[in-house]
């Protein structure tokens, strides 16, 4: 048995990070509101180097020549923040990105979803967005064949590809008009997902790749879903000429995972709750220089808040080393 | 809280722990680590947070307050006796699951589990007659809830106090029972009760008055002897303690086993759709019953910590700030 | 209930007397006499009178007695699910609900459904679920309703419902793996402790039951469960002797809990032919 | 009717059509269970069935059974009537007792049922309600008789109202003793004379119900549950013992003519005695 | 009486999985065949295989629909794509309960589907013999006509009348000579 007692302790961030908490597309070193302005956000300065953390009703900038982007409203010519969240700017667009949010989504995002319902000729499909998604019947690869016409004995027999609680990885193909976001899995690398374990972390931590399938040097795979489902598994060498189509929707995982997958898998698990937990972008390559932290810890150690802290410390100091 | 799980997360699962190695990491008999904070609500009369890493979030208040005594028409019983009332509720906002009315049925099992392990009376389930006879000098003294609830009394065939034990969900990751029980002994442990100063009018008239020192208190007596509960889920062959969510969905039965420090039991309750094999069910009877009391030890420990490092700071004339809800 | 209009309204709160006894009463006692209906060993379980087919409305019902103790039962279904909201199941889902009549105990009880009898109702279908197919009856439900006429003792009234229940599935040609006998057992010390015990004592090892052992008495009845110190219930299949519900309060060896387990799985093995006897039975009344 | 090339069974075209099922019976003069058309069903009559009540009996009219069961405790008497004691009659249907009932507050027919059945022993003053009082102003007993229905297969009432007489015949009350605000009875020994009482009913309605078939005019005794779905309306007669009319309750919206209504009463008449009969066997 | 000594409970052991196979009634549990239905063990012998272990039940199962069954119904609603029915007869069992189904305008005839209509083929009160198709969704099963003996079997006229078949899709009022449109299950 293996059980610890624990005084709740005050968060501590983690020093030198602060590379890893910036949104992708700009450093917030770029941050640089002019200082006759200042006045009205409250009398603190927007200094360059530090996270500018605002809170609903509160005012950016009462500089007209920004415009007001997402998060934020105009209001007796000043651009105030309808959310609590840290401020962006491109250019002269300011937008607030708030601290928890559902996942918003963009066509060609890469997303991990469950499957809620079976309802006539599509799947509704929960993508921890603000509704569940759709996944049309039309839109995925039915089984014998490569691109089958979709046949009436398909709209009966649903389940036989996707039940509900069945986990997807698809892609995000367009919008309807309320808003949800339509899937699809027409092609090979996307479909139902096996031999692992899934994990949830809030949305904004991971980021816009060029791939979000991962194989990990340590023999397992990870993808990451832009809405911030990750699905950890054991590694399934790919062949995409000679998949058998029957297989995609198949419920039967791998039979040779070996304790020493699992134990990777767990691991690696493990490592993206840590980041998660510190609230750092995750990708790839941190999570292998996590798994790397994490190699001198023992696997049921890893569950404690001061060794997920450890581990996370190491990976973005590592990270930052390579970078520097 | 998830409702819905994939047949090959279940596989993977069930696997895991065929292996010995849970999808997080954990073996079989692993805890969580469990983030435990007293005296957390001021207007109480003790209380606790019990966190268990990774989601369950439950906040257990004690109330002490002052009413009649519960007597039995038919026996009497109950005239020398205060109460003990306990209510679990999970909030709305822990699971999706719970709004609404979602919640209803997992409060009452809750709420009724709790109310049979921790009241004095063993037979609370059967009609209130079923108490033993105080006259008959049948042994058991303090019942399977450990607390003496003779001492709560204060005026026999009259006043008594009453402790409400209010559990509240915050969050939900799992194992609810075992956090709402670890909570429910730190709570009870920061209990203080006011002393109280009886005085004999005469013609069997009594009156009393509470003491209003708030040095001058009691602690709740019998509280070492409270039970916890162990909550032992049944995975394929196997079973494991402190489940996930994902794993209590793949849970075929789970079983409650309700220990003291002594290692007696204090109630068992099978919970979910599925059977035990007989030589299973002992065999996990005797698995909660050792974790049980390696849990209470450690537990105890860390209230009394707590407990002593706040006198230390109090008589250093040091502020006692808890975390609270700012915590992590 | 003052607000209840749908029924015929009382006065707005009513008691029981108070019971008040003659000096001379002398109550039984299980230091005195074996149990409380004398002729029975502590082993010995009431005889067990079940019968089937008793609710022609119903799919299946059956009526149990155990001296005092009456229960009825009736099952309903597979039916369609009634309830909107509910999503799509290839399972079926079992639904029971337990309500006591309100003369049923010695106390008057409510005539709404309280939270014990909620309680109950989701204790009696996690034993019950275990024996029934469900996987054979997508998007149906199953609905079994018991009504408590009297009950002589908390543990064998609960133990009777799993049994007249799973006769009264059996009853309605449900599919199942196995009948669920239920049976009940109490902890009852049967000597006087010798010193006080009202001393808490501090070493744990030194619990406040003390030395003494207590007997196992099957299928108390209420008086005997007056003494009682714990108690169990245990739902069992037969057949495939998997245990589907076990349900324990009060405080307890692991011996004595161990020992009250091997006794129940035996003596719902003796319920077990009961319940079979009174299955064929119902063959018997057709095919005459 | 029916399109004769499809061929169902018995069971199928009761199914699909029942009123023309049913139909085809009575012109026959017989009914679809075997009885003749003013036939009740065979009747039986347990008392005492109930340890745990104050008094108790059971009813069976053929697949009908009700269990009734009284219980006495003590109140406050009403401010109007200080010496007045209460009886609280209530029929439960439970969703046990047929797939027509559901879980939840008592159907529309259960609160019907019950009505009547207060109205009958209220207005016919079955019981003196000051037989109840233990202390004037202060206490009195509260008789709360609930009929339970464990097998529901048509005519309620008649069975209800039979198992309500029969329990309240069937009633033992520990004598009080009233001291300081406190109600206190003796408990111990068994239930005698001496330390005990019994109800003094002043009658004993009972009651028989017909099932009336406007189109066909038709008029069935003792209808079961099939014949109650399809029937027009339902009429109870309520008689006590010396043949006096006690309550005539109609349900539906079946009209009666007076020709239909004597005869009704002539039945009543019959099988009130009939089971009266039943009920003092033993 | 019976042979009773072939009469079995839920849970009695049948035989060894080798020895026999799992007919209806029963099911397999580790190596042995139980029975999981009240009723008469029947051993029913074939050639080459195992000998099938079977059950008769002596209380019959309230009715459910299944794939491929063979239900009565009624038609409760109608609307241009689909009509919703009671399924109150299973086979030749009538459900306590009804069901709910529904026909949807492609499942109403095998030919020419884009031309069916619901109107000219079900009218509410309709009496149709129909077949399970899916176990449909949350609410319905989805039933199919889409074949000769399936269809509108006993149904009632505009004027009150009841209407006989006179071709697959028309049938006619007795009372009026009226023709209405339906879709006929042909006369077995």
């Amino acid at each position: 048995m293996n059980v610890s007692f624990h005084s709740p302790a005050p968060r501590t961030a983690i020093s030198g990070s602060k590379a890893h908490r910036q949104s992708k597309q700009h450093g917030l070193e770029d941050m640089e509101l002019d200082g006759d302005h200042e006045d009205g956000a409250n009398g603190s300065g927007v200094k360059a180097s530090t996270l500018h953390v605002v809170t609903p009703g509160e005012v950016i900038t009462n500089d007209t020549a920004f415009m007001r982007g997402h998060g934020t409203y105009i209001e007796n010519e000043k651009v105030v923040s309808s959310v609590a969240g840290v401020v962006d700017r491109v250019n002269k667009l300011i937008s607030v990105r708030p601290l928890h949010t559902r996942y918003t989504g963009e066509i060609g995002d890469v997303v991990v979803g469950r499957i809620t319902e079976v309802a006539q000729k599509r799947w509704k499909v929960d993508v921890s967005a603000r509704q569940d998604a759709i996944l049309m019947l039309s839109s995925i690869n039915l089984p014998g064949g490569v691109q089958r016409r979709k046949q009436e004995s398909d709209e009966l027999q649903m389940r036989s590809f996707f039940m509900e609680g069945d986990l997807v990885v698809a892609e995000v193909q367009a919008f309807f008009g309320d808003g949800a976001y339509s899937l699809h899995t027409r092609s090979l690398k996307y479909g139902k997902l096996r031999n692992g374990t899934f994990i949830s972390v809030p949305p904004a931590l991971v980021q816009r790749c060029k791939s979000h399938f991962h194989s990990l040097a340590c023999g397992v795979d990870v993808i990451l879903g832009l809405n911030g489902y990750i699905w950890v598994s054991a590694h399934v060498p790919q062949n995409l000429d000679e998949i058998d189509t029957e297989l995609v929707y198949s419920n039967k995982n791998k039979e040779d995972i070996t304790p020493r997958d699992r134990e990777s898998i767990a691991r690696v698990g493990n490592c993206i709750r840590a980041l998660a937990d510190e609230f750092i972008f995750i990708n790839d390559t941190i999570i292998s220089f996590a798994y790397e932290a994490s190699l001198q810890y023992k696997l049921k150690d890893m569950n404690k808040k001061e060794i997920m802290h450890a581990i996370a410390t190491e990976a973005t100091t590592a990270v930052d080393n390579m970078k520097g | 809280m998830p409702s819905l799980i994939s047949p090959s997360e279940r596989d993977y699962i069930l696997k895991g722990i065929e292996c010995n190695i849970r999808a997080d990491g954990r073996q079989r008999p692993d805890y969580r680590e469990v983030i435990l904070e007293t005296g957390v609500i001021s207007q109480t009369s003790g209380s606790a947070r019990v966190r268990l890493a990774g989601g369950t979030d439950v906040l257990v208040s004690v109330k002490a307050d002052i009413g009649p005594v519960l007597v039995d028409p038919e026996t009497g019983e109950g005239a020398d006796k205060g109460q003990i009332i306990c209510n679990v509720e999970c909030a709305p906002s822990a699971s999706q699951q719970f709004e609404g009315r979602g919640a209803d049925e997992l409060n009452n099992e809750l709420t009724q589990m709790m109310t049979r392990f921790l009241s004095h009376n063993t037979t609370t389930l059967s009609t209130p007659s079923s108490t033993t006879p105080s006259s008959t000098g049948a042994p058991n003294n303090n019942g399977a809830g450990g607390i003496n609830l003779s001492k709560l009394c204060i005026i026999p065939g009259e006043q008594c106090w009453i402790l409400y034990v209010d559990a509240l969900v915050l969050d939900y990751g799992g194992n609810l029972v075992d956090a709402v029980f670890m909570g429910t002994r730190a709570a009870i442990f920061d209990t203080r009760i006011p002393k109280t100063e009886v005085q004999d009018l005469g013609d069997g008239n009594f009156d009393f008055e509470v003491l209003d020192d708030a040095e001058d208190t009691e602690v709740v007596e019998g509280r070492e002897d409270m039970p916890i509960c162990i909550t032992l889920n049944k995975i394929g062959a196997r079973h494991i303690v402190d489940a996930s969510p994902l794993e209590e969905l793949c849970t075929e039965a789970k079983l409650v086993v309700a220990v003291n420090r002594s290692g007696e039991l204090c109630g068992l309750q099978k919970g979910q759709d599925g059977g035990i094999e007989p030589s299973l069910l002992l065999e996990m009877i005797q698995f909660g019953k050792t974790l049980g009391q390696t849990l209470i030890k450690q537990l105890d420990a860390k209230i009394k910590a707590e407990a002593e490092a706040d006198t230390i700071k109090r008589q250093n004339g040091q502020p006692v700030v808890k975390l609270g809800f700012f915590a992590q | 209930m003052a607000t209840d209009r749908k029924r015929v309204a009382g006065p707005e709160s009513s008691v029981a007397p108070l019971v008040e006894y003659p000096i001379d009463h002398q109550p039984w006692t299980p230091f005195t006499e074996k149990r409380h209906d004398s002729h029975r060993q502590p082993e010995d379980l009431r005889p067990i009178y079940l019968k089937t087919g008793l609710i022609s409305e119903a799919n299946g019902s059956a009526y149990i007695e155990l001296e005092k103790t009456k229960l009825t039962c009736g099952v309903y279904g597979p039916r369609p699910v009634k309830r909107a909201g509910q999503g799509f199941s290839d399972r079926g889902t079992l639904n029971c609900e337990i309500k006591f009549a309100t003369f049923s105990c010695v106390k008057r009880r409510g005539t709404m459904r309280d939270a014990q009898e909620k309680e109950l109702s989701q204790i009696l279908s996690q034993g019950l679920t275990p024996a029934v197919r469900l996987e054979l009856f997508p998007k149906s439900n199953v609905d079994i309703y018991i009504t408590v006429l009297e009950s002589d003792g908390w543990g064998s009234c609960i133990a009777a419902a799993f049994t007249v229940a799973s006769v009264a599935l059996a009853h309605a040609g449900i599919e199942m793996l196995d009948l669920v006998a239920g049976c009940s057992a109490s902890y009852i010390p049967t000597s006087i402790p010798s010193t006080s015990s009202s001393t808490t004592s501090e070493a744990p090892s030194e619990g406040a039951t003390g030395s003494i052992t207590p007997q196992i008495f099957m299928d108390a009845d209420l008086e005997e469960e007056k003494f009682q110190q714990g108690s169990i219930v245990l739902a069992y299949m037969p057949s495939l002797n998997q245990t589907t519900h076990v349900l324990q309060s009060g405080k307890a060896e692991g011996a004595i809990i161990s020992q009250s387990v091997e006794h129940c799985v035996e003596a719902c093995n003796k319920i077990f032919a009961v319940m079979n006897h009174a299955l064929l039975e119902s063959i018997d009344q057709k095919t005459v | 009717m029916a399109t004769p090339a499809f061929s169902f069974t018995p069971s199928t075209f009761q199914k699909l059509h029942p009123a023309e099922f049913f139909r085809r019976f009575t012109t026959e003069g017989v009914r679809p269970d075997g009885r003749l058309l003013d036939a009740f069903r065979p009747t039986t009559v347990h008392h005492g069935v109930i340890s745990t009540a104050n008094g108790s009996a059971m009813v069976r009219i053929g697949g009908t059974t009700v269990v009734c069961g009284v219980k006495a405790e003590v109140a406050e008497p009403k401010l109007d009537a200080p010496d007045q004691g209460y009886l609280v009659p209530n029929v439960e249907l439970s969703p046990m007792c047929s797939s027509k009932f559901r879980p939840g507050p008592p159907s529309e027919q259960a609160q019907a049922v019950s009505e009547a059945i207060n109205r009958v022993l209220k207005e016919s003053k079955v019981l003196d309600l000051k037989d109840l009082c233990i202390e004037e102003g202060k206490a009195v007993w509260v008789l709360y008789v609930d009929a339970v229905c464990v097998a529901y297969d048509g005519n309620i009432f008649d069975a209800a109202l039979a198992a309500i007489m029969a329990a309240l015949k069937n009633v033992r009350i520990r004598k009080p003793t009233y001291q300081e605000g406190t109600i206190k009875v003796s408990g111990g020994s068994t239930a005698t004379d001496e330390n005990s009482f019994r109800l003094n009913l002043a009658r004993a309605p009972l009651s028989a119900t017909f099932a009336i078939f406007d189109t066909t005019l038709t008029i069935l005794a003792d209808p079961n549950v099939t014949e109650e779905t399809i029937s027009d309306g339902q009429i109870s007669i309520t008689l006590d013992e010396t043949g006096l009319l006690c309550g005539v309750t109609k349900i539906g919206a079946a009209s009666c003519s007076q020709s239909v209504m004597k005869d009704c009463v002539q039945s009543a008449k019959k099988r009130t005695l009939q089971l009266r009969g039943i009920m003092n066997q033993q | 009486m019976t042979s009773v000594a072939n009469a079995v409970v839920p849970g009695q052991r049948l035989g060894h999985v080798q020895e026999y196979s799992a007919g209806p009634g029963t099911y397999s549990h580790q190596d042995f065949l139980y029975a999981s239905v009240v009723g008469i063990k029947k051993i029913i012998e074939a050639q080459g295989e195992l000998p099938t272990l079977t059950v008769q039940r002596e209380n019959s199962q309230s009715a459910m629909p299944e794939i491929d069954a063979i239900v009565t119904c009624k038609v409760v609603r109608v609307n241009p794509r689909f009509a919703a029915v009671n399924i109150m007869v299973v086979g030749e069992t009538p459900c306590k309960d009804d069901f709910q189904g529904i026909i949807r305008v492609q499942d109403v005839r095998a030919t020419e589907k884009d031309k069916v209509k619901i109107y000219n083929s079900f009218r509410p009160g309709d009496i149709v013999r129909a077949q399970v198709i899916s176990l449909g969704d949350a609410r319905s099963y989805y039933l199919s006509t889409a074949s000769n003996e399936l269809g509108v079997i006993f149904g009632t006229s505009v004027a009150g009348g009841s209407l006989v078949p006179i071709s697959w899709q028309e049938m006619q009022c007795t009372k009026t000579k009226a023709i209405e449109l339906r879709k006929c299950a042909k006369p077995m």
